[in-house]
């Protein structure tokens, strides 16, 4: 059984946030979801500025705060290691999300129809009806809302209104032997992903070349995404151009 | 709209009370499942993988369409795109949305209220829409073809529009796009190098480069979009590439930069004067280069102009010590020095240059740059250890000089002094011989004289009256067709001598009220304009308030191009394919030109749209269009292919998405490496045609303002903005933000959202200044220095140390460029601070992007 | 429409006024109000809500919901307590407010229960999902199993058990509500062979109601405590100081009952003052061990805080929430001196005590809104920078109309069953004779 | 007599059944294994409050039911 990881080479990400784009069309995710997140960060004063990126996906943590809290067990860690939320479980409670110290997850606060952008309910929509069938989003991913191979409902996001969702490492890639949307499309060639057991992996081999950190590590939330490339980013780092998207 | 409502409605009026609660009882309790996947997923759903290439950026990445029963699910990078290598940028995942947007026009639309305000509209048939337009084309042509405008923003398959369609209609074209861009570092380019382009690394090669004016990871340099350029850039630094970021913002640069001088705005070509004073003072120089190369060592009289013989410029030959043609069998030209010549005295041009720039010290540099002396120095040495002069490399079995500094500059030509600023950047890597060389500053792709190496330096300024685009005046003798200039002479044709204004406009994929400068003047210029059509997807703002008809516009779903997909050291061809049917009632833009050709009938026989395609596409007898049929697009792009040596025609591109055509090999890649070297051409380091103009113009009696640079040397002076008065104590500058780049982005959600709205950067020293704190809504003020005019926005401010505290910034492609729910309250664009004209364009008509504002609390 | 035959129940049992109905109407009206209010939650999500997302939203995703949540399972704490006590302590002077208590429990935690639901993206799975699959490891499960059910149910029965004396005498009168009392009572005789088991079962019940309410009290300190990334919520006093402020508001808000009681029925004589002022001892001393786990808490806490704990303590104490925060100290510490005081001079006020009950609660429900809502807002460790929340209509209607819920039913039953114990002196002799 | 055996058979059948119900739920552990997400018998939640339920309604049947000889 492979376990999955991924890692960020730093030294490479210049910010374009297109990690994020390939993640939401990949997934279907609602207006104001940022299942992958690219934090722009600035530290010092001018002219002694430095300026910096840090992608945030899920860290699919193995001592995973979120994961002991759900109350249903809708919120999992696979044999694989992905920590998934069954949106078909899930009770929407919300305590996953406020265990989370990444704050990665994101709650269907809206019906799909009204959370993807535009209202695909108003008339103005129909004219699409031929082409798309009623598919919301238009682009509307089929190989989500399936079974995963562990029978559970645990791709892709805006299901079902009032349920949690997050990154999912793109299981439904995965288990196709795929990678996910984000590391597929990463124009720097920033991010990877693979196997952390297996020494062959080009992780393993980056890993061990490299010196990596994980994100707030005293924690021992023990995530699975590591960092190359930069240290940390000191607690004087202040986010600009933040996405504050709230419908 | 709730769907439990409904339901128990219905069931009740069935009587079935006992049902709905059932009903409402399961519904609360396991919720309203409308999930994503309507229902169960359809059997085995049909896929397909589909070729096209982007349809929103400047460098036509590679595309492919996941397409699921004819439904376009995804937009993935084509991994054997040489530009993308199967990656995209934010804005090519993003158009997805842009696809199925159901607030783009649908269906032709025909204007019932009067222009200048908000559109209203009917619908009406393509028939009509077209016809309507071919009526006013014909009227107009047959007055005088000249009197149509047909305007495009940045041109895509210009075989079919720029070409074909303008020669045939006969209309006047301005693309006007790069006047906004970076047209004056083209034309300096142009004039100084020879190929037509900016400046670019050789990423494989360069070891010290300098990203001037243009932040390194957001251009993607002039040439590309940053997905390419930033994969060569991260193997260039994993190389051990150094990067100096001259620039008064730092921000994405961030990480990437090992040096940042924030320097000010608009004093560029101080800066380049003090490092060629540095490098001739540590006389690293590479004298073989500008003795051979150049025009170095050409003779001045004592009038700024040449010493010539029949015609040919002349050199002080060292072996004989007398004058001799430059190109004269065995010469051995003197570098520097004062010689006599008949009786007067005459200097080398590098004799000139090297007195001109003496004065200008790292010290002199400080006071106007805003740059440490100690730091100019420090960059001076680091270029002259780096360019190791003499050294040479073998690429591709060809023996070449090994410079390896460079610099890189796009937009940042766009400043009053950009041309010369330029001119000035380059001169420190002539000096270091590092122009076209191994590792040094490339201009295009590959080595290539553009004709107005030549042009420029014959000049033909004619008389009174000027057309509109004031070709060949004696107001901008060089120039690069500005819109908004262009806008001015609409409103008072008299003042630049102009005989005749436009009647008809055509518009195609252009937003002149958005996304060009100087927009009050559009305002007023195109109400001028008897009938204007819009070509656009979107009811852009051009269109909402100047459109008679508007003609809808597919995005992706259409055939286009042809593209050179041209990644620097690699060549290909790519076109765009329809990955479905064109969305409601839209049609692709070449279906559109042809139909419109043949309502004005001038679409069949010789002269017509057709005639003009076979030859704009190069099309061989073989291939060419029957004149007499009306043609499918694909058929046209089969012909093409077809001509262009793929037996399978179209289909290839079909199948394979992008014709590679391999690596460009050393010998064309370089200029060195040309047969001769730089095609015999000597580059300009003294630009003595510029002085020539500058005669005429004085002569034809034009104002300083015009003339004044028109120098031989780049000669530093204060920009006009510094004139304003001095409560306007900050400089704007305008730059783009990656994710929300090209305003045909600014109307998609998925990027919208991104950047939802306009901020302002701002240091947060300078707002403290004026009690300013973060998410304030300030007022901006611009102020022309010249003319007075003052213009005034309002923003939300962002604070960041990665900005000088003497400058602000705001990001383009808002405003409201279109009719969208979501580019509603995006907050304004740059473009309405920054001024046309006298002061704020350059010598060759190109707009300046600075402007003197003072920012300020209600 | 008090009738004749009525009139001989005691603590006007089956007689309704005016006054009454109006009372009625007014809090069903806020019952619709919430209820419309939720309806509009339940269809269009809770988007309507001012709840949002944690971190790149800038939210939070609990707010007004849970504050209350805890808040009224905190106010239930009173009835089991003073139950317990009399029982274990045999403080009979604490009977007449007994039954009160006790009632106000068991609403408190079916209005606990109802804010969980609201709360919930999916109130139906809510219910049906926790039953099939909820995990010990969770706190939740603790507050789900044993706060909602085992919790109420025992107060439920202990509530039931302790009525049926009272529920046979009423049940001697003829009358609308004769069937119902005798129900209640089922065959209940006040032999004493039935006395002593009734007396045999209450004290065992209450000694295994005691632990049982430590727990509920406690888990939901858990909840919060034992999250250790969240700054504010991290550490081991969450749950003896959810289990003390719950005390605190509990017992407050029984003064703020019973004193209503007393005044509406004209009950001076069975609700003697040494009741309040015994309760109001009883909540000082309450206040100053809450008192006690908050300093040491502070301290704990800015003695050497984690940076983003210093930040969030900063914006507590001199930020957005300052003025919360501020108040419900003040609503804490002034009813403890004053109550102290009064204790010290052995003279006591009803009005004061009173006035006392209604600032704790406010402070308490202050309070919980501090503890749930700045952690998520302030204090997170990755750069997202501040996030905001504020309650729309839709929270406050529907809380109000929860609040109105309980209001309604509290009113509703002590129309069809005596507010407290029923004594030989209320005319009710009557009923014991005709039985002999 | 039959009280006593009622109260018993209440008090210890909801006693068993809140034990079962504890042990048949998600088992709690260090690991996160997918084991640990649900049940290992479904509803086994259900089965533990409803034992608690039982544990205190058993007081009820305690005082309730009646002797048998009172009748």
């Amino acid at each position: 059984m492979a376990r999955w990881g991924m890692v960020i080479d730093l030294s490479r990400c210049y910010g374009c946030r297109a990690c994020m784009m390939a993640c939401k069309v990949e997934n279907n995710t609602p207006g104001a979801h940022f299942w992958m997140y690219v934090f722009r960060l600035e530290e010092g004063e001018y002219p002694d500025t430095q300026v910096r990126f840090l992608p945030r996906p899920c860290m699919h943590c193995d001592n995973a705060p979120c994961v002991k809290v759900c109350p249903v067990g809708a919120r999992y860690k696979r044999a694989d290691g992905i920590v998934s939320t069954d949106w078909a479980r899930c009770i929407g409670c919300r305590y996953c999300e406020v265990a989370c110290p990444y704050g990665v997850n994101y709650f269907n606060w809206k019906s799909p129809k009204k959370n993807q952008y535009l209202d695909w309910d108003s008339p103005a929509a129909e004219a699409l009806e031929p082409v798309t069938k009623g598919a919301v989003p238009p682009y509307q991913n089929p190989a989500l809302g399936g079974q995963m191979k562990d029978g559970r409902k645990t791709a892709g996001g805006g299901q079902l209104k009032g349920v949690i969702e997050k990154c999912t490492f793109c299981v439904h890639r995965v288990e196709k032997g795929l990678q996910p949307a984000c590391v597929a499309n990463c124009p720097a060639f920033a991010l990877h992903f693979g196997d952390l057991d297996d020494p062959a992996s080009q992780l393993s081999r980056l890993l061990a070349a490299n010196k990596s950190f994980r994100l707030e590590e005293a924690f021992n939330t023990r995530p699975r995404v590591y960092y190359l490339g930069a240290p940390p980013p000191s607690t004087e780092a202040r986010q600009i151009q933040a996405v504050k998207a709230r419908e | 709209m709730s769907r439990i409502d409904r339901m128990t409605r219905r069931t009740f009026l069935k009587g079935s009370g006992a049902a709905a609660g059932l009903l409402v009882a399961s519904r609360f309790l396991y919720g309203p499942l409308e999930t994503l996947v309507s229902g169960a997923p359809q059997a085995a759903p049909e896929e397909k993988w589909l070729p096209t290439t982007c349809w929103i950026g400047k460098q036509d990445c590679g595309l492919l369409a996941r397409v699921v029963n004819g439904r376009v699910v995804k937009l993935e990078g084509h991994p054997g795109h040489p530009l993308n290598r199967g990656t995209l940028c934010p804005k090519g995942v993003g158009q997805i949305m842009a696809l199925y947007d159901y607030n783009r026009v649908k269906t032709p639309l025909v204007r019932t209220n009067e222009k200048g305000v908000s559109g209203r509209w009917r619908q009406a048939t393509w028939d009509e829409a077209l016809g309507l337009l071919a009526e006013r084309l014909k009227e107009v042509r047959a007055k005088d073809p000249g009197l149509i405008l047909w305007q495009k923003g940045r041109s895509k398959g210009a075989p079919f529009y720029d070409t074909a369609f303008v020669q045939a209609v006969g209309a006047k074209k301005y693309v006007g796009h790069g006047t906004y861009c970076s047209d004056a570092g083209y034309r300096a380019a142009e004039y100084t190098i020879g190929p037509s382009g900016n400046a670019h690394p050789d990423f494989r090669y360069t070891r010290y480069l300098l990203s001037w004016g243009w932040n390194i990871v957001n251009s993607g340099g002039n040439k590309l979009c940053q997905i390419t350029w930033n994969q060569q850039l991260n193997q260039a630094r994993e190389r051990g590439m150094k990067i100096v970021h001259i620039d008064p913002r730092r921000l994405s640069a961030g990480p990437f930069a090992d040096e940042w001088l924030p320097i000010r705005p608009g004093t560029d070509l101080a800066l380049a004067l003090a490092l060629c004073q540095q490098i001739l003072a540590r006389g690293t120089i590479d004298r073989d280069y500008l003795t051979k190369y150049t025009n170095a060592p050409f003779l001045v009289q004592g009038n700024g102009f040449f010493l010539k013989a029949e015609g040919k410029e002349q050199v002080w030959d060292t072996k004989t010590q007398s004058v001799k043609p430059f190109d004269g069998t065995g010469v051995e030209s003197a570098l520097e020095g004062e010689f006599t010549a008949g009786g007067a005295r005459v200097k080398t041009a590098f004799q000139l240059f090297k007195e001109h720039v003496s004065g200008y010290s790292p010290e002199w540099a400080e006071k106007i740059c805003g740059i440490p002396a100690a730091t100019i120095e420090k960059v001076a040495r680091e270029l002259s250890e780096n360019a190791m002069i003499g050294s040479t490399i073998v690429v591709d079995g060809v023996t070449l000089p090994y410079r390896p500094v460079a610099f890189h500059s796009y937009h940042m030509s766009q400043q009053e002094l950009g041309f010369q600023a330029f001119r000035a950047m380059f001169m420190p890597f002539m000096l270091l011989g590092a122009i076209e060389a191994v590792g040094g500053v490339r201009v295009d792709f590959t080595w290539a004289v553009h004709g107005n190496f030549k042009a420029f330096d014959e000049i033909k300024i004619k008389d009174p009256p000027y057309d509109f685009f004031l070709g060949d005046s004696k107001f901008f003798p060089i120039n690069s067709l500005n819109p908004g200039i262009i806008a001015k002479i609409m409103l008072e044709p008299q003042k630049y001598e102009v005989s005749k204004i436009p009647e008809v406009a055509i518009i195609h994929m252009a937003n002149p009220l958005a996304s060009f400068t100087d927009q009050n003047t559009f305002m007023e210029a195109y109400k001028k304009l008897k009938f204007v059509a819009v070509i656009d997807p979107w009811l852009s703002k051009t269109a909402d308030l100047f459109a008679d008809v508007v003609l809808p516009a597919a995005t992706l779903e259409k055939y286009e191009g042809p593209y050179t997909s041209t990644a620097t050291y690699s060549r290909a061809t790519a076109l765009r394919l329809p990955i479905m049917e064109p969305l409601y009632q839209s049609k692709g833009d070449i279906d559109i030109y042809l139909d419109l050709c043949e309502k004005v009938g001038i679409l069949y026989g010789t002269g017509g749209y057709l005639d003009r395609l076979n030859s704009a596409l190069a099309l061989k007898d073989a291939d060419k269009l029957d004149l007499n049929a009306k043609p499918t697009v694909r058929t046209i792009f089969d012909r093409w292919a077809k001509s262009q040596g793929l037996a399978e025609g179209v289909s290839y591109f079909e199948t394979n998405g992008v014709w590679d055509r391999g690596a460009i090999p050393a010998r064309s890649y370089y200029g060195y490496a040309a047969n001769p070297p730089f095609s015999g051409i000597r580059q300009r380091l003294y630009g003595e045609a510029l002085l020539r103009y500058q005669q005429e113009m004085r002569a034809k009696g034009v104002g300083q303002v015009y003339w004044q640079d028109y120098t031989p040397l780049p000669t530093w002076r204060e920009p006009t903005m510094w004139k304003s008065p001095a409560q306007y104590d900050l400089t704007l500058i305008s730059y783009k933000l990656i994710e929300f780049k090209q305003s045909r982005a600014s109307q998609i959600p998925l990027l919208a959202e991104l950047a939802p709205r306009q901020l302002l950067t701002m240091n947060p020293a300078a707002a403290r200044a004026r009690g300013i704190s973060e998410d304030d809504e300030v007022t901006m003020e611009s102020q022309n220095a010249l003319t007075g005019e003052t213009r005034r926005v309002k923003a939300t401010v962002t604070l960041t140390e990665a900005i000088r505290p003497d400058v602000v910034g705001m990001p383009h492609h808002y405003g409201e460029v279109a009719k969208h729910p979501w580019t509603e309250g995006q907050g304004p664009t740059p473009n309405t601070l920054f001024f046309t004209g006298e002061g704020y364009v350059t010598n060759t008509a190109d707009n300046s992007f600075h402007v003197r504002v003072r920012v300020y609390k209600e | 429409m008090a009738t004749r035959a009525d009139t001989r129940l005691p603590y006007g049992v089956g007689q309704a006024g005016a006054r009454f109905f109006l009372l009625v109407a007014g809090l069903l009206v806020l019952v619709g109000l919430g209820a419309y209010a939720y309806t509009r939650q339940f269809v269009e999500g809770e988007a309507v809500t001012g709840l949002r997302d944690i971190g790149t939203m800038g939210g939070a995703p609990w707010g007004l919901y849970v504050a209350f949540v805890i808040y009224f399972v905190g106010v239930s704490f009173a009835g089991i307590t003073v139950a317990a006590l009399i029982r274990i302590l045999n403080l009979e002077h604490l009977r007449p407010v007994s039954r009160m208590a006790e009632v106000l429990t068991v609403l408190a935690l079916v209005l606990g229960a109802m804010s969980v639901i609201v709360d919930l993206g999916q109130p139906g799975r809510g219910i049906v999902n926790l039953l099939l699959y909820a995990r010990p490891q969770s706190p939740f499960f603790g507050t789900f199993s044993l706060v909602i059910s085992g919790y109420l149910v025992a107060s439920m029965v202990y509530l039931y058990l302790e009525s049926r004396k009272d529920a046979a005498l009423c049940a001697r009168e003829p009358g609308r509500l004769q069937w119902f009392h005798r129900l209640w009572a089922a065959g209940y005789k006040d032999t004493r062979e039935q006395r002593e088991r009734h007396l045999r079962a209450s004290w065992w019940l209450s000694l295994f109601i005691i632990p049982l309410l430590v727990t509920a009290h406690s888990t939901l300190g858990f909840v919060f405590g034992l999250q250790i990334s969240a700054f504010g919520w991290y550490g081991a006093f969450q749950p003896p100081e959810f289990l003390i402020l719950a005390g605190v508001s509990g017992i407050g808000l029984l003064i703020v009952i019973a004193a209503a009681a007393r005044q509406t029925l004209h009950l001076q004589e069975q609700i003697p003052k040494r009741v309040f002022t015994w309760l109001a001892n009883f909540l000082w001393v309450l206040l100053v061990v809450y008192g006690y786990l908050m300093i040491v808490e502070v301290l704990t806490a800015i003695y050497q805080p984690h940076q983003n704990e210093e930040a969030l303590i900063r914006t507590l104490v001199f930020g957005n929430y300052a003025w919360m925060y501020w108040l419900s100290v003040g609503l804490l510490i002034v009813p403890l001196v004053v109550l102290l005081v009064q204790s010290v001079m052995r003279r006591y006020s009803l009005p004061i005590i009173v006035a006392s009950g209604v600032f704790v609660n406010v402070a308490a429900i202050i309070k919980r809104y501090l503890i749930v809502v700045p952690s998520q807002t302030h204090g997170r460790l990755l750069p997202y920078g501040p996030g905001a929340y504020s309650p729309t209509w839709v929270e406050y209607l529907i809380v109000l109309g929860i609040a109105a819920f309980g209001a309604l039913a509290y009113v509703v039953f002590f129309k069809v069953f005596p507010i407290t114990e029923v004594k030989e002196s209320d005319g009710s002799q009557s009923l014991w004779k005709t039985s002999e | 007599m039959n009280r006593t055996f009622l109260f018993l058979a209440t008090l210890l059948t909801g006693l068993v059944l809140a034990v079962a119900g504890l042990f048949l739920a998600a088992p709690i552990g260090p690991t996160l294994g997918p084991e640990t997400s649900s049940p290992r018998m479904l509803f086994a939640p259900g089965l533990f409050v409803i034992g608690i339920t039982m544990m205190f309604f058993s007081a009820v049947v305690y005082e309730l039911v009646p002797d048998r000889k009172n009748r």
